[in-house]
């Protein structure tokens, strides 16, 4: 992100639109909201600087909540919207938010795509495992078998696992994080903003109208450790109250161990790596509550030029290659005739 | 001594007024390349040009089948022409498909050129022809020159060591000197040409240009033609001219208009034919900070559009029929938060997948009402290549100026022909003024998105600008502040002024012309509007010679329509009122329903474009009908 | 004795004709529910109820705010009634920010019930209100009364046990308590309800159950209510009735059809506001072999159902504007391919998201022109609630027949509402005839898809039998045979053929009826098509008891017109022609483009229905203007 | 797949329509569709009972080509398509013809969610990195910094792994192959067709015309041995001409290492396993010529039940539970009342 004037302090305040925040009481939607003003007011970046894009659904309401350079634009496109303004824009640090419905099943394809060009964007995907707004049908990382308004019998797809997808359109920066652990929600903001090229980070939040409780197990303070592994880059893959349970690989599959019984040590797990692991953080991306704990924090953060540099790259190499585009010349084309007045 | 002035001497020179000649062969046999250095030289010797190509949707469909036919047409003539030609004087054709399919538009006593060592047994029956057509007799009715352009051209190639498939693939280059011989055109641009395209490949280029000379001296030294042709000069108005494609005059419009605007173009769209080549143009343009971006599909395309618009760039996006019908709903959003942008359709069959590489102008009522809600746009059509270039501006100038999304109602006519350009001179183009806030307007210090200035157009508040921080959306806001507002009168109000909006577009544009009539005493009146233009203007032409007088309203702006319009309507209420379209009747719908006039369609949905013959009947019927028979 | 007798003894009692009554609260205060019980217990008791929902697009805004406000109206009455009312003659708010929004509706000296408990210091303030209404005498114009509910709700339920914030939600039977008795409405109905829905939670069944006769209780012992109201019961023509709302008509009517022409209804949808109810109520209904598919987005949705028909099966899909919008591309596809599809737009505020729970009859373009070339079919709009079970009959019966995708266009008003529904026996209903062929048809043994029936109709002929293979597709299909075909005429031919097809529905379909004028002596024609019935129809009614006789004509097929209708034009041709219509006046366009004819639309775009006085005064208008004064 | 008659002889010609083939001379499609058809007259199943469903592009011509029920659809959308006609008529046995940007680009989204629904159908995407339809632009699995017509300097967006993709999508069935090694296309072809739910084929496809040999590497018979790894089920990954290249896992990343050198033996390699093995699949789809080489043959060959066996399912199990529908009680609703002759 480029930043035009000098950093001054910013407060929350400043982040705060004059519009009425119009989330159903108890939704997990105000603790994100609070969570980004707060990461924002620390960055010292003056609110214009930032845009922030959204599609539609509850989660889209965001926008309006921020006192920022925002659109709100429509179901599933956000992410489109927001390379564009990016690639015009490199200066503008640009936020998609998004719902488990807008960016994986009307938008599954924009959020494939955009992942692969790496542009410089910063995306929220808020996963409620429903669309909220429509008033509670199941959504792509609902449960298989979810009994809905629109499948009274249950649902009949797999969960599509967003990590997994994240990793599939080689995505440069992946994280997932709760919105009921702030700290690790801000900490984990934070890391994606500064990440140049696109971060996507998925949140867990609850609809505590249409799915109230559907996370729990990895919301729950009280059985989260159980159920999570946070993530450390160079730290082995442990988890549990205790800290004494981890993840091995039998050549196969990822297993738990415990550590201490049948011979396993801390030696034995997997140690978590950020950087260039594409196989490790394949497998990860497949770790599934409640046969395993699903990792929270930062899964993969790599490095690539970001799409907007490579387009204005290739402008910039063209233009030292052949100097500014000559607009006579253009218009005029390869070859030309001259047709002379009449009798000359 | 020229070529030309050596190798004419000995033959009888016929004069004519204008020629129409289509190539034909197989997808992978070099028409296109061929007709277009054909006109090229023929536009560099003083003719005007007119030019349609017409190809298959298959790549390369295997050799020698009906629909692996590709061809190209075109009209060189010694005054001002607007059509590629109704009827074909002389077709060149590859093979007996080439020939089967192209045959139908050959005028009587027209020539025809054939490369006999296309006529094989084996090309025969994947044309489907049961008898041999050079044997069976039936082609008596036209001046049949069957000559062995394949053994030749091999023959020729051998000079310089090209053999085999190679040199066989050079035979168009052999055909083209046979016409351009035939028809008495300098060879020198054809060489330039042949010199820059193969520079790096001295073989190629050298076996090309003998191969072209070959064919040349083929049509002098063989026996079988005893006339040539000659089409004089035009007396085109003085001035620099250029050939222009109107996709490639749509690039170099958007990248003019972006200079003028001093703005960058962001062109974000899904390749489909026939808009592809726009951006594969775009693309090559970069030294004028062009950025364009293949999409992932055409929602991707204007939505990313329509976000660089929002940071200030000139966010424009183009396709064909069905990806505008996908674009649909984002374009709806674009008319929402009012932001330019501009939305280039070039037309082709439908509806559906259709014709893909045929032209239509079906999509009028989609460019103009095909949206949910009450969502009006202006709507732009060009009516010619060349003028292209400046719909691209105009599209640009308006979506700036009203903060709208502008429809360009393009089509694959207009957007593969070629005509000469009588090109302006880049600095002699008028400024974009955009302006894009820096202070708030609003009387407490805040600021109002929805605030409009006196063209009821708002303001354009970039990210980054401090104090202008604001949202927009697609749901219906608030007059001025542009908050999210369900209120019923707001909503009300809303859609009025989105209305009012662009019905002001007219106050704006110059008023339409009426031409062929400066006295308004005309006997008829045709209306048409964007590649119809060249017909209908030929047609009228061709009445005035046969004293008929036919008022002429070319329409480039659709929606809204010239504030003039109405009043033109009036003046010709008392006479026919006929509306050419290449679609089932849809400008005469909206004329009728928004005038309450009797504007009468002629129709014709059938790939390609209208000829002056139709027209002319369908005029001469109509003045038939009131009892005035034209004269 | 019935709690009525009981209660009402002591009071004066004044009979009213109707009474629209509105209830507004928070989105969570459960007014749509109390809304529908008092719609029950009146229609069960034997008025004609007509009802209209009114939700924010959010879920559950936070408490207090005024784009949180829910609110329900209806009318019933002791004739037969055709619109929830104009304007309110009692109006139930749970809060300030309820009675601020829908004050406006309010007729002067109206009755307001006021949730005394729910006027505190900050909901004041959440509704931004400076002034305490209750206080400052602002409401001086209308008969106030101000009770406590939360408080006795609260009451009441601690008989049972129940406490706190689960007591306090119980209010809104409290308040239609109240009303019940009010208006001397029958409570078992509601009560019957309340042990259905609390089956398996004893102590909110009480809880329930006490709070509303609490409700009622308190109606008769506190001093507040002077008179209590009864509206009699109408005289409704003799049979079994339910109530019925027009999204569960619809789906209804699909699973009718499917049981009808014997196949399995495939329904594959996105969830959009206001059409996701069709979803959720086929959904329940698998005993009816009907499949439901959530599909990934709305071109999903369209595609699976087409794929589905190819199958043998009835594809149908939903959606509200944006969601049709991307389905316009798959959509031309099927009339392309010519198999049966339906496709149903539940319309709402447009252009772009809008207002997404208002309703609007802005698609109506996008319906009949919205797409790339020319792509006609047959479009239908139900015009009330109950008629959406026939509207779904009769498109699936013009698919079947036709080989076409039929349009239907509801709309978020005909979607939410709900009406008495005398229904028709299943048995009584004409089975839907569907053929399959299992013989080729051509002459050489070769099977034809694209050769038509006597309708202009193709074979559907399905996977699995033997012999009729095929392929079809979105390119140009040869007639007949359904070959790819790029030949121009054979284009010209298809695109005409596509178009007499869809125009020879009208034979097929009955004639349109003209209401209300029997000799055709009325003095002006209103033509009205969707969900502008009831107002329409109510409006010519009021006039008639002025003594000024209208006629009315409510299109249910917009494309194509009835094949009389051309005729009715011709017959009112000499009087004024009214089109209200909640658009910016398409379908005037429409008729005035095809009929040449003064058709003067009557436009409102506020996202909520004509009332009838709109309507009358438009009439009045257009008669005064001719002189003509409406007596 | 269902049969309705007794099986019998079937030859090629009895699949072949009356079409001519229309693709341009030397393309690869011409191979997979003799091998389809050979498959298909090996199957003894009569062509009525096919249906080939396909998207827009070169490779979409095919249903023209193969006489059997057919439907050329739209461009991306040829999954949704053949979704619908599989659950209406699970009895036919379905084919999506598709290529890399009808399935990939454009269609990307119905990939996804077709995988994830497991509708019984065979996806043959024909790659060949490039769009050939529309004359030559680079696709989504065009190497990064692909010159062609629209990408005149170099595409900017990183190439997406089909395979990967699927497994994201919780694929059941993941097989890649090559147009020019008939036999091992039609082996694979055949399994994929054996597989019951979603079987998903990337076929290496060359385009003559507009990326003649962008897959040489994989296709010419000289080098392939180097570059590819024939996977078998319960074999160790081996490559090479004289198969002495193995893969071994090294915690992090998949690498390739000689057999009999630094004291590697065959049983350190990793060993294929095409059942239930998830994190070891998502190792494999990240493996990419010219880093690694590249699996062919099939990845991932899991069962889960069908999308329409368990639409199906659910309708059965409902007329079971509560009997067939009653019209008449569907038309009444919950409560009704009766009206009566006036004065009655
Ligand atoms: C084109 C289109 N299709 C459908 C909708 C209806 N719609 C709005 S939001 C939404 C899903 C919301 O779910 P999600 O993205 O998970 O967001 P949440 O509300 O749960 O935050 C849907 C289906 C729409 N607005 N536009
Ligand atoms: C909606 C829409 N957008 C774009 C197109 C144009 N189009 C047709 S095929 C194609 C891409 C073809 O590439 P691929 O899927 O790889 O198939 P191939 O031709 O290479 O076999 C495109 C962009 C179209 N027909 N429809
Ligand atoms: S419906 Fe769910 S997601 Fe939406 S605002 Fe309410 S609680 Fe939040
Ligand atoms: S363009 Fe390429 S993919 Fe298409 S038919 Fe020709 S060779 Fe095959
Ligand atoms: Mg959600
Ligand atoms: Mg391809």
């Amino acid at each position: 992100m480029s930043v035009t004037e000098q950093p001054r302090k910013y407060t929350v305040k400043d982040f705060g639109s004059d519009q009425d925040v119009r989330w159903c009481p108890g939704c997990g939607d105000y603790s994100i909201l609070s969570a980004v003003k707060k990461v924002l007011a620390e960055e010292g970046v003056p609110p214009e600087q930032y845009a922030f894009v959204s599609g539609i659904g509850c989660s889209s309401r965001f926008p309006y909540y921020v006192n920022t350079y925002g659109m709100h634009s429509i179901h599933g496109r956000a992410m489109a919207v927001a390379t564009g303004l990016k690639v015009a824009r490199p200066d503008v640090h640009t936020f998609v938010i998004t719902g488990d419905g807008d960016a994986l099943s009307i938008g599954g394809n924009h959020t494939i795509h955009t992942l692969r060009r790496n542009v410089d964007i910063t995306i929220l995907l808020f996963n409620n495992q429903i669309y909220g707004l429509t008033k509670g049908q199941y959504s792509p990382t609902s449960p298989f078998g979810k009994k809905t308004k629109s499948t009274p019998m249950g649902s009949l797809d797999q969960p599509i696992a967003p990590m997994a997808l994240a990793l599939a359109a080689e995505a440069t920066f992946m994280a997932r994080t709760i919105d009921m652990h702030p700290k690790h929600l801000m900490a984990t903001i934070k890391r994606a903003m500064e990440h140049k090229g696109t971060s996507f980070v998925e949140i867990y939040q609850n609809c505590n109208i249409f799915n109230d409780g559907a996370l729990d197990y990895a919301q729950d303070r009280k059985v989260r450790a159980e159920n999570v592994i946070e993530l450390e880059h160079g730290k082995p893959l442990l988890f549990g109250k205790d800290l004494d349970k981890g993840i091995v690989f039998d050549g196969r599959q990822l297993t738990v161990a415990q550590v201490g019984e049948n011979g396993v040590t801390k030696d034995d797990l997997l140690v978590h790596d950020e950087k260039d692991s594409e196989s490790y953080h394949a497998m990860l991306t497949r770790m599934k509550y409640p046969e395993l704990p699903e990792p929270i924090g930062v899964f993969r953060s790599v490095q690539r030029p970001t799409y907007e540099e490579l387009v204005n790259g290739q402008i910039s190499e063209v233009i030292a290659r052949k100097g500014k585009g000559d607009l006579k010349k253009l218009i005029e084309g390869r070859s030309t005739w001259e047709v002379r007045e009449e009798g000359a | 001594m020229s070529l030309e002035a050596h190798s004419q001497k000995q033959r009888e020179i016929e004069e004519l007024p204008q020629v129409t000649i289509r190539f034909a062969g197989d997808s992978g046999d070099g028409m296109q390349l061929t007709g277009t250095q054909f006109t090229n030289t023929s536009a560099i010797f003083g003719n005007d040009v007119s030019t349609m190509p017409d190809f298959p949707a298959e790549i390369r469909a295997p050799a020698g089948t009906v629909y692996g036919v590709s061809g190209f047409q075109l009209q060189f003539s010694s005054s001002d022409i607007y059509t590629p030609g109704d009827v074909v004087d002389c077709l060149v054709a590859m093979n007996p498909a080439a020939l089967k399919v192209n045959l139908r538009d050959l005028k009587h006593g027209g020539v025809i050129i054939l490369n006999e060592d296309g006529f094989t047994e084996q090309t025969l029956k994947l044309a489907g022809m049961e008898k041999n057509p050079l044997k069976d007799g039936s082609l008596g009715k036209y001046t049949v020159h069957t000559i062995p352009m394949t053994q030749s051209t091999v023959r020729a190639c051998e000079e310089v060591g090209l053999t085999g498939k190679g040199a066989a693939r050079c035979k168009n280059f052999f055909a083209l000197g046979i016409v351009c011989w035939l028809y008495s055109r300098p060879l020198e641009p054809i060489i330039e040409f042949i010199d820059t395209k193969f520079k790096d490949k001295e073989q190629l280029r050298e076996a090309n240009t003998r191969v072209l000379k070959a064919g040349y001296f083929f049509g002098e030294t063989a026996e079988l033609f005893t006339r040539v042709f000659r089409v004089r000069k035009a007396h085109l108005p003085p001035g620099v001219y250029r050939e222009v494609h109107g996709n490639e005059a749509l690039a170099i419009g958007l990248i003019t208009a972006g200079q003028l605007a001093n703005k960058p173009i962001f062109y974000g769209s899904y390749p489909i034919t026939p808009a592809s080549d726009i951006l594969h143009e775009l693309a090559r343009h970069k030294q004028f900070g062009v950025k364009t971006m293949q999409a992932e599909d055409e929602i991707a395309a204007i939505c990313s559009a329509l976000g660089a618009s929002f940071g200030g760039a000139l966010g424009v996006t183009a396709s064909a029929g069905p990806g505008i019908a996908l674009k649909m709903e984002a374009l709806g959003l674009a008319v929402m938060v009012e932001l330019p942008l501009v939305v280039i359709n070039v037309q082709r069959g439908g509806p559906s997948t259709g014709l893909p590489t045929k032209v239509e102008q079906a999509d009028l009522f989609q460019a103009i009402v095909g949206r949910n809600g009450e969502c009006p746009l202006p709507v732009i059509a060009p009516q010619s290549p060349s003028d292209c270039f400046q719909t691209a501006i105009d599209a640009i100038r308006i979506a700036t100026k009203f903060m709208t999304p502008v429809m360009v109602l393009s089509d694959g006519f207009i957007a593969n022909s070629a005509e000469p350009w009588r090109f302006p001179d880049a600095d002699s183009l008028e400024p974009i003024e955009v302006e894009h806030p820096e202070e708030t307007n609003g009387e407490d210090g805040s600021f109002l998105p929805y605030m409009r200035d006196e063209w009821l157009s708002r303001p354009w508040a970039l990210p980054g600008t401090p104090g202008l921080m604001h949202r927009i959306g697609g749901l219906e806001k608030e007059d001025v502040t542009g908050n999210v507002s369900y209120d019923p009168e707001n909503h009300q109000r809303m859609v009025d002024l989105r209305q009012e909006k662009v019905d002001k577009v007219a106050d704006f544009l110059p008023e339409q012309e009426v031409l062929n009539d400066p006295d308004g005493t005309a006997e008829l009146l045709i209306i048409g509007w964007g590649s119809t233009y060249g017909a209908i203007r030929e047609t009228t032409r061709r009445l005035m010679r046969k004293g008929t007088r036919v008022a002429h309203v070319q329409l480039r702006h659709l929606n809204p329509f010239p504030k003039n319009f109405g009043a033109i309507l009036e003046r010709y209420a008392d006479r026919p009122i006929l509306v050419p379209e290449m679609n089932k009747g849809q400008l005469a719908l909206l004329i009728r329903g928004r005038y309450l006039i009797d504007a009468k369609p002629l129709t014709k949905v059938q790939g390609r474009p209208f000829t002056t013959t139709e027209i002319m009947e369908s005029v001469e019927h109509l003045l038939a009908e009131r009892g005035k028979v034209a004269k």
